[in-house]
């Protein structure tokens, strides 16, 4: 028998956004504070898993379109790609490059490629996790 | 502490073990679980639990109150590998279960010789 | 002030313990989701405690990050119970 | 020219030979590859006389100079004597085989070529002044021995054979190679000539009678000397040219030139001399007292082979008796070198010609087997002749060649005795008396070969073909060895000043400084002595029973075949897969369970033994955090959550114990002041836990089959153990750290050169983001394994060579 | 703190510190409630409300007490506890709702004391409803 | 500094993660797999050229100084087996493309097989213990997507084995991992090759070398450690066994020789005298699996077993010859594995099955194969002049020179069994009456046996060209027998 979900699904909105936001915030701090692409990867794909839950996956397909291998992919590369930069400027591969800057709005910000390189774990995270969710929940 | 921590990762270690003896397949994967958790404590343990601090760099503190945080990255990175591990182990269980109709690893011995 | 969050702490504890006692012993699986849920929620309280006495302010994404699982924890666990798998493959 | 490439010539001719048989088939191939040995045998001739005088030749090719490994010919008269025989007796078989092999219906392309690698091969090994080469040759002829055995390789019993042949040959080759090794680390050199010089600071080196007894080893299998020789009969299987040629002129007498050639390095223990001695004299009673039981032509041949060879060995192993004698020279032992090199040059013409002989029998009446042969004598007119002439030569019957060594073989027996005067022992009584007992039957089974094959009742219906006389090409090298057999005998010192003197200037190199030094006249009458009363006593006890064959022959069927040799090799190889079949099944149970418990009692027996074994348990309470009570709530949460598992009946239960275990792994983290692991760990563990879910949704509950007590007990110490050594190792461990961790490098850097806070992120992705990038790699490879895990399905048929 | 009360100064120090006591013994307090409901009440269902009611109630307070604590005594505004605050306001009831009917639907029998049972006859109706349509169709 | 030494580990990288983006195209796949390979094997080359110019290169990543970075560390000894591993990849790759199936090319094979390269490349380079294990499980994980790539039955049954034996392997890795560093404070090997001597716990520093030697004896399969083996290496198909027989116990092989030549020396009479008790029981226990089966596929793997036996025999005697000799002995191996799976994998197609008793006559109608065939069994007993005789030689020579002399003898008898196991597969499927075979199409057939056949090739030019490699073999002993080499390439850059 087919229950509605109204309760969980007017929730579901509401948090969702909450926990993208969160996981945004943790992934930015994360050189900073406790967090990073890990926590943040793995907490957005919990934001769609939940979405998925309180939804169906067609539907959430339906609203993200991502090949969540690409994504995968896609990520390794830009991780690479980061850490091979190096190489071009001949210093040892990862080599990070940083610097402080004062932005007008955000004040003193450090601009890092250690945060590109993150961006490819996130992107990682969130496919390979997505990856396996997805294909396990459309198993019949 | 860390005496006391070592006899919890013994036993969760034992736990592990004796769960990996078992006949039933869940209970094996459930058992490699307890192995990585042991193996993470044991990493955290090993590096000394003396800091009195997060690993987080923040105005005075002295250099010598973090806890270490190299023992941290590395169970980081395990802490991943076995989630990823697991997770393909997990899989593993569900479509072997599918077509070999079994979770029990006596049934699941496959034919050693081919005589 | 340091003497009173031990004290609330053991107390939540306590209370903890008391949570495990029913995740223990069920008896039905939809008793221990309830407990799995409180101990979620304790847990919570035993970290904003714990960030209190150990006075860093580090602890407190692990707050939010923990609220959020147990909320999607809770309802991968009712909707595994009440369907029997957690993800709805065909549209409604 | 380079006397290591001639080495080599047979096998670059082999790379012709297809060809030559593809394109030129009309031609019988033989012809083509006669030239080869028969080439060779006339260029090598040409060394002769050089030689004699005492001359040497040197040759190298380096193969592996960096480790002292090179291709060294070196002709002395030893070597130039085996190749003499090797190509001379080359360019007769192949002459016969031209005859013997059927151009249209034998695959003569491999026939050829595995022959030709065979003569490249045995040359390699005489004339090889390398050890490792030496080897290196040694296992070729091994090898294309097993291929020329298997030649008709349909047949079981080829296969049986080459493989019989194969495995003890080479087996006796590895471990000559030991005995190698251990020489050449004694004498820091791979090369005989400096061995042979530096031989008495070798004798005094703990390795000396390992690597004797090892190169025994090789030579003894080689020359199929008791127990190793039961291979050779069995080789038997090969086509007549190749028993001729192998078995019994070139490849077994390698055994013989091998221990001729390290007598200078191993003489000098008493040890080689009793072992060579004793191994050849009992051999070759032993294997002449069998030859009599063969039913075989072949047979019968093989085991007169072997006996021989144990002759000529004995022979060796009393050469070397003259080391340990001063003034050896002047004494009777200095005849058993000259008798073993004389024998074997005799040994190949009278056997190469009953070889052949028996490949005619066989060949024109289409059977070896020696109950149905008869009375062939008139049929077979010149076969008689020759087998005749053959035979007596064996039984040691004047006027023909044999009859000269083996006079002088008992005059060797006997001269033993110099030997012995030292010591009180009369042990050296023995050998004289084996000897003779060896001769008597060698006497026998000669007149049983020729006389049951050729004399008494033709029987055309036992036969498959009509027998008849065969053609002349095929007689000529029988013949041809024949008339040598006489004319040797009317020769011998001229042979002997040729040939054998030089060879035994080798073997006995302080004796005799050149070849011409060596003092040795051969007549085929020297007065009454013993030796002339024993050859009589021969005759007449061997005529005798020869006689009466018929009447105590039956005798030999008593033997159980149960513990003869044959049946230990049969037996070795049948425990080589049945027994390790049924060995390995028992602990190869294809249960997981069974492996992981010898896994894990292996690794805490291991670790606790080197823990005790090293005193290295130790804990030290100096440098501990304190114990917080927290801590310890959390730790029996843990702990609680643990045994929950342990005694959980359903699956749910268990998983979600589980999770209750992650969280309080989590909160230890919160603890312990590892925030980024306190948040990992909670989402892991949550979608861990959502995995697992998701995945056994199918699988049945988990306490249907309950284990047996006994499994949960030994389960139980199992599992106790791992934890104890893990625990143990920890407090140990941590009570003796060292030296201070790297990582205060990362917290002094990390703001100043990272340009970051957060330490822990900072190392993964900078001082460690090396481990971060393959880590996420090894997540990307999950995803794709699962999701390749449960899309692609295939079953066994689609799964292999789907683009057939 | 305990510097300004020996000083004799009253300060806003102290109404904060109360305040953070207050919040944090009534958070301490329900989830002890939390506890004994889950411990002692005779069915998933009473339970359930046991769990989500207290310890929703509890946790809020704690986390104020914490939120405030930070804000006023280290002068730190932590906005992941806002909203962490405001998620679990949201989240918990919903979780309970959750569970309680997946109890309900898996067919776990409610206490004997209970006394009335409006579920039961409201899935019954709309089975048969579904039921219907399928037929229809 | 030298980032060549990276190339060979992250090319593969970037081409599997490429090879991700479009599954489906059968050629691209192909085409990009091949580039992919051949381009590591170009950097590999060149890596191998500077090395043997300039001597060790090492580079510290993120320009760090060397103990707190990761430290990549190319030696000939790690460059040898890199190039090996690499070509045989590329093999294989070859022989996959028409055996392996087209569904499963187009489910992610080429980059699992890129990415288990990686690894195997990375667990050779690295010069990080912790940065070992997470190299080991890239090229674990890349194992289990191949071993049951296809999720046959058997697949799925044997690779729960498999996978449970390693993650228990993975969890000792980083206990291990956890006690030397509570002891040492630190992960970089050349490091603690400089820092282990100074320590006086000799007793604890024991254990803990013993405790990895039990974690990587799991991945080499020594000898109480390799029951899982034999029945999980049945599974996956050929080009799939190929691989992992030629590489994977290979890594822990590596693994060992390199703990216990560079850093842990310090108890030498306790710690090698196991391994060479370990090695020598290693290869009795190989010997009876080779002999106890009527399967081909069964008789090669457990000939992998005996190999490993044989290598650790020779690394365990710490001298030259040893040392050499194993080195040498382990690219010979991986060669002539991975040939003799192939070759034994165009048998099982011919035949149609893997039993040996249901085979037989095979020379007449493909003798080349047969020839072919034997030449690999006879290089695998170590038959002079091909590959695995060198290697054998030396080991033996380390044995007796190492007063290890049982040891010596047991491996020069060991030789005949493999000699016999493997003879025993020309004997019965070449010689004997003719079965009936299928026909298979000669492109077919020679798509598969042609590159088997280079693979041969190159083994017997690697025996009989032995002098041009003897340079570079001694090179590696060299820095393995004296560690201060590789210690300065990584500390002193």
């Amino acid at each position: 028998m087919r229950t509605n979900d109204v309760m969980l699904q007017t929730a579901t909105k509401v948090v969702t956004f909450i926990i993208l936001m969160f996981a945004v915030h943790i992934f930015f701090a994360g050189h900073y504070t406790p967090g990073g692409g890990f926590v943040g990867g793995l907490l957005t794909a919990s934001a769609i898993v939940l979405l998925m839950l309180a939804f169906d996956i067609p539907t959430i397909k339906k609203i993200l379109p991502i090949n969540y291998v690409v994504l995968t992919a896609v990520g390794l590369l830009i991780a690479i790609a980061t850490a091979s930069a190096s190489i071009v400027f001949d210093v040892p591969f990862f080599t990070h490059a940083y610097d402080y800057f004062d932005l007008p709005l955000f004040g003193e910000t450090s601009l890092h490629s250690a945060l590109l390189f993150d961006i490819g774990v996130y992107l990682v995270v969130v496919g390979v996790t997505m990856t396996i969710i997805q294909t396990i929940g459309e198993d019949e | 502490m860390e005496i006391v921590m070592s006899v919890a990762i013994g036993l969760l270690f034992m736990a592990a073990v004796y769960l990996m003896l078992s006949k039933s397949l869940i209970r094996i994967i459930i058992g490699t679980g307890l192995l990585s958790h042991g193996a993470h404590l044991l990493l955290l343990t090993m590096g000394g639990l003396g800091g009195t601090a997060p690993p987080v760099v923040a105005d005075g503190v002295s250099v010598s109150d973090y806890a270490d945080p190299l023992p941290q990255a590395l169970i980081l990175t395990a802490i991943v590998i076995s989630f990823a591990v697991t997770s393909f182990f997990l899989v593993l269980a569900y479509r072997a279960y599918q077509e070999l109709g079994t979770d029990n690893m006596e049934l699941l011995r496959g034919t050693e010789d081919y005589e | 002030m340091i003497m009173f969050y031990w004290i609330a702490l053991m107390i939540v504890s306590f209370s903890f313990a008391g949570l495990l006692f029913r995740l223990v012993k069920g008896p039905t699986v939809a008793d221990r989701v309830v407990a799995l849920d409180a101990i979620g929620v304790t847990l919570v309280s035993i970290v904003a405690l714990l960030s209190l006495i150990i006075e860093t302010e580090f602890f407190l994404e692990v707050i939010l990050l923990m609220s959020i699982l147990s909320f999607i924890g809770t309802a991968a666990f009712a909707k595994f119970l009440e369907r029997g798998e957690i993800f709805d493959r065909d549209p409604r | 020219m380079s006397l290591v490439f001639l080495i080599f010539i047979p096998i670059l001719a082999a790379l012709f030979i297809p060809l030559l048989f593809k394109r030129l088939g009309q031609i019988h191939t033989g012809w083509f590859v006669l030239l080869v040995p028969a080439a060779l045998f006339l260029y090598y001739a040409t060394r002769l006389p050089s030689v004699m005088e005492g001359g040497t030749y040197v040759s190298e090719l380096s193969w592996i100079p960096s480790l002292d490994i090179a291709f060294v010919a070196y002709l002395d008269g030893l070597s130039l004597l085996f190749t003499l025989l090797i190509t001379g007796i080359g360019a007769l078989v192949v002459l016969y085989s031209i005859f013997y092999l059927d151009k249209h219906r034998e695959q003569l392309h491999n026939f050829y070529v595995y022959l030709l690698i065979f003569m490249s091969a045995m040359l390699g090994v005489v004339q090889s002044d390398h050890l490792i080469t030496l080897y290196l040759f040694w296992e070729l002829t091994s090898i294309s021995s097993f291929l020329l055995i298997a030649y008709w390789y349909t047949r079981d019993r080829s296969r049986f054979g080459a493989l019989k042949s194969m495995m003890i040959t080479v087996f006796g080759g590895l471990m000559m190679l030991g005995g190698f090794v251990l020489l050449s680390i004694m004498g820091g050199t791979y090369s005989i000539r400096e061995l042979i010089a530096q031989a008495p600071e070798l004798a005094q080196h703990d390795f000396f009678i390992w690597a004797l007894v090892l190169v025994l080893l090789g030579a003894f299998t080689k020359s199929a000397q008791f127990p190793f020789y039961i291979w050779l009969p069995d080789a038997m299987e090969a086509p007549t040219p190749v028993s001729a040629y192998l078995h019994s002129a070139t490849m077994v007498k390698a055994g013989i030139y091998l221990v001729a050639r390290l007598t200078p390095v191993f003489a000098l223990s008493e040890v080689w001399m009793w072992l060579v001695a004793g191994v050849g004299l009992f051999t070759m009673v032993w294997a002449s007292f069998f030859a009599l039981k063969q039913k075989d032509l072949k047979g019968i041949l093989a085991f007169s082979t072997v006996s021989q060879l144990g002759l000529i060995m004995s022979l060796l192993g009393v050469a070397a008796a003259a080391y340990h004698v001063e003034g050896a020279a002047d004494s009777y032992l200095k005849y058993a070198a000259f008798a073993a090199i004389f024998h074997l040059i005799n040994h190949a013409t009278f056997k190469g010609s009953l070889f052949m002989i028996a490949g005619i029998v066989d060949h024109e009446t289409g059977t070896r087997d020696i109950r149905k042969l008869g009375g062939l004598m008139s049929l077979m007119p010149v076969s008689f002749t020759v087998a005749l002439i053959g035979s007596l030569s064996m039984a040691g019957l004047p006027p023909f060649n044999g009859f000269l060594s083996k006079e002088m073989f008992l005059t060797a027996m006997l001269s033993l005795q110099e030997f012995n005067m030292f010591s009180m022992d009369v042990w050296w009584v023995l050998f004289p008396i084996i000897a003779w007992i060896g001769s008597v039957f060698t006497f026998i089974y000669s007149l049983y070969f020729v006389f049951h094959t050729f004399a008494g009742k033709h029987q055309p219906e036992e036969l498959p073909k009509q027998a008849h006389e065969a053609p002349i090409g095929m007689l000529i090298s029988p013949v041809f060895l024949a008339a040598l057999v006489v004319l040797i005998f009317f020769i011998p010192n001229l042979i002997g000043d040729w040939l054998v003197k030089p060879a035994v200037a080798a073997i006995q190199p302080f004796l005799y400084d050149s070849p011409q030094n060596v003092d040795i006249h051969v007549s085929a009458w020297h007065g009454f002595n013993t030796e002339l009363f024993m050859t009589l006593g021969i005759f007449a006890i061997g005529g005798l029973m020869f006689w009466t064959l018929r009447k105590w022959q039956h005798l030999y069927d008593l033997y159980p075949d149960a513990i003869s040799l044959n049946r230990l090799y049969d037996e070795i190889m049948l425990l080589s897969d049945g027994g390790a079949n049924r060995f390995s099944r028992i602990y190869m149970t294809g249960f997981i369970r069974s492996y992981l418990v010898y896994m894990f009692s292996f690794m805490t027996f291991i670790v606790l033994l080197t823990l005790f074994l090293n005193e290295a348990f130790q804990i030290d309470f100096s440098n501990l955090a304190p114990i917080g009570v927290y801590e310890i709530v959390i730790l029996l949460a843990l702990v609680g959550a643990t045994l929950t598992i342990l005694g959980a009946k359903s699956r749910l239960t268990a998983i979600i114990a589980l999770g209750a275990v992650g969280y309080s792994v989590a909160l230890l983290f919160v603890i312990f002041r590892a925030p980024d692991l306190a948040l990992t760990q909670l989402v892991i563990e949550t979608i861990s836990v959502a995995l697992f879910l998701l995945a056994f949704y199918h699988l049945p509950q988990i306490s249907r089959k309950e284990e047996r007590m006994k499994f949960r007990f030994g389960n139980a110490l199992v599992a106790l153990g791992v934890g104890v050594t893990m625990t143990l190792v920890a407090l140990s461990a941590h009570s003796q750290k060292a030296l201070p961790s790297i990582s205060e490098f990362y917290k002094e850097t990390v703001y100043s050169e990272a340009g970051g806070g957060n330490i822990v992120n900072v190392i993964l992705v900078d001082y460690r983001g090396f481990d971060t990038l393959f880590e996420i790699a090894v997540l990307g490879i999950a995803g794709i394994g699962i999701i390749t895990m449960i899309r692609l399905r295939l079953t066994k048929k689609e799964g292999q060579h789907e683009n057939k | 703190m305990r510097n300004s009360w020996r000083e004799g100064r009253f300060s806003i120090e102290i109404l904060v510190d109360i305040l953070i006591i207050l919040l944090i013994s009534t958070g301490v307090l329900f989830s002890a409630v939390t506890a004994l409901g889950l411990i002692r009440l005779p069915d998933v269902y009473t339970r359930t409300h046991a769990a989500s009611k207290s310890s929703t109630l509890g946790v809020l307070s704690i986390l104020l007490g914490t939120f405030v604590h930070f804000w006023f005594n280290e002068g730190i505004f932590n906005t992941q506890m806002v909203i962490a605050i405001a998620f679990l306001f949201i989240t918990q009831p919903v979780a309970g709702h959750l569970i309680g009917r997946a109890a309900y639907m898996t067919g776990i029998k409610v206490a004997e004391e209970t006394v009335r049972d409006d579920m039961g006859p409201a899935i019954e109706k709309r089975k048969n409803n579904q039921q219907e349509e399928l037929e229809n169709e | 500094m030298s980032n060549l030494v990276l190339f060979p580990v992250v090319i593969p990288l970037i081409f599997a993660a490429i090879l991700m983006l479009f599954p489906k195209k059968l050629h691209m796949q192909r085409a990009v797999a091949i580039a992919g390979v051949a381009a590591t094997l170009a950097s590999a080359f060149m890596l191998f050229s500077k090395v043997n110019s300039d001597g060790v290169q090492a580079v510290t990543l993120g320009s760090w100084p060397a103990p707190f970075g990761i430290s990549m560390v190319s030696d000939m000894f790690s460059v040898l087996l890199v190039l090996s591993s690499t070509i045989v990849t590329l093999f294989v790759l070859f022989y996959s493309i028409p055996t392996i199936g087209v569904k499963r090319e187009q489910s992610f094979y080429y980059p699992a097989v890129l990415f288990l390269m990686t690894g195997v490349n990375g667990a050779f380079t690295t010069g990080d213990i912790f940065n070992l294990f997470v190299f080991i499980e890239v090229l674990l994980m890349a194992s289990y997507a191949l071993i049951v790539h296809g999720g046959e039955k058997p697949q799925l049954r044997e690779s729960i084995k498999y996978l449970l034996v390693n993650i228990i392997s993975s969890a000792l890795f980083v206990s291990a991992v956890a006690y030397l560093y509570s002891v040492t404070g630190t992960l970089n090997m050349a490091d603690l090759a400089v820092k282990i001597p100074q320590i006086e716990a000799v007793g604890i520093l024991t254990v803990i070398a013993v405790l990895f030697l039990v974690v990587f004896g799991f991945k080499a399969a020594i000898f109480p450690l390799y029951f899982w083996l034999p029945g999980s290496y049945f599974a996956p198909p050929m080009a799939i066994l190929a691989l992992f027989g030629a590489l994977l116990t290979k890594v822990g092989v590596y693994a060992i020789m390199r703990t216990y030549t560079l850093f842990f020396t310090m108890n030498t009479g306790f710690t090698h005298e196991l391994l060479a008790i370990i090695a020598i029981l290693t290869i009795l226990a190989g010997c009876v699996g080779a002999l106890a089966y009527f399967d081909v596929k069964k008789i090669i793997i457990y000939n992998i077993i005996i190999a490993v036996g044989v290598i650790l025999f020779g690394i365990s005697q710490m001298n030259a010859a040893g040392v050499e000799g194993s080195i040498f002995y382990l690219v010979h191996d991986m060669l002539i594995k991975a040939a003799l799976f192939l070759l034994v994998g165009i048998l099982t197609v011919i035949f149609g099955t893997s039993d040996l008793r249901k085979m037989g006559g095979l020379i007449k109608s493909y003798p080349v194969f047969g020839w072919t065939f034997l030449v690999a069994a006879f290089g695998l007993a170590g038959i002079p002049p091909l590959s695995g005789f060198p290697g054998k030689l030396l080991i033996v020579q380390g044995g007796f020179e190492g007063t290890h002399f049982w040891g010596s003898l047991v491996i020069l008898a060991t030789s005949l069994l493999v000699l016999l196991s493997v003879v025993r597969i020309f004997i019965y499927a070449f010689w004997g009456e003719p079965v009936k075979i299928a026909t298979i199409d000669r492109k077919h057939y020679l798509s598969m046996f042609v590159p088997t056949a280079i693979l041969v090739a190159l083994t017997v030019f690697l025996g009989a060209g032995a002098e041009l490699f003897m340079p570079f073999i001694s090179d590696a002993g060299e820095v393995l027998l004296n560690p201060s080499l590789y210690i300065d390439a990584v500390l002193k850059e």
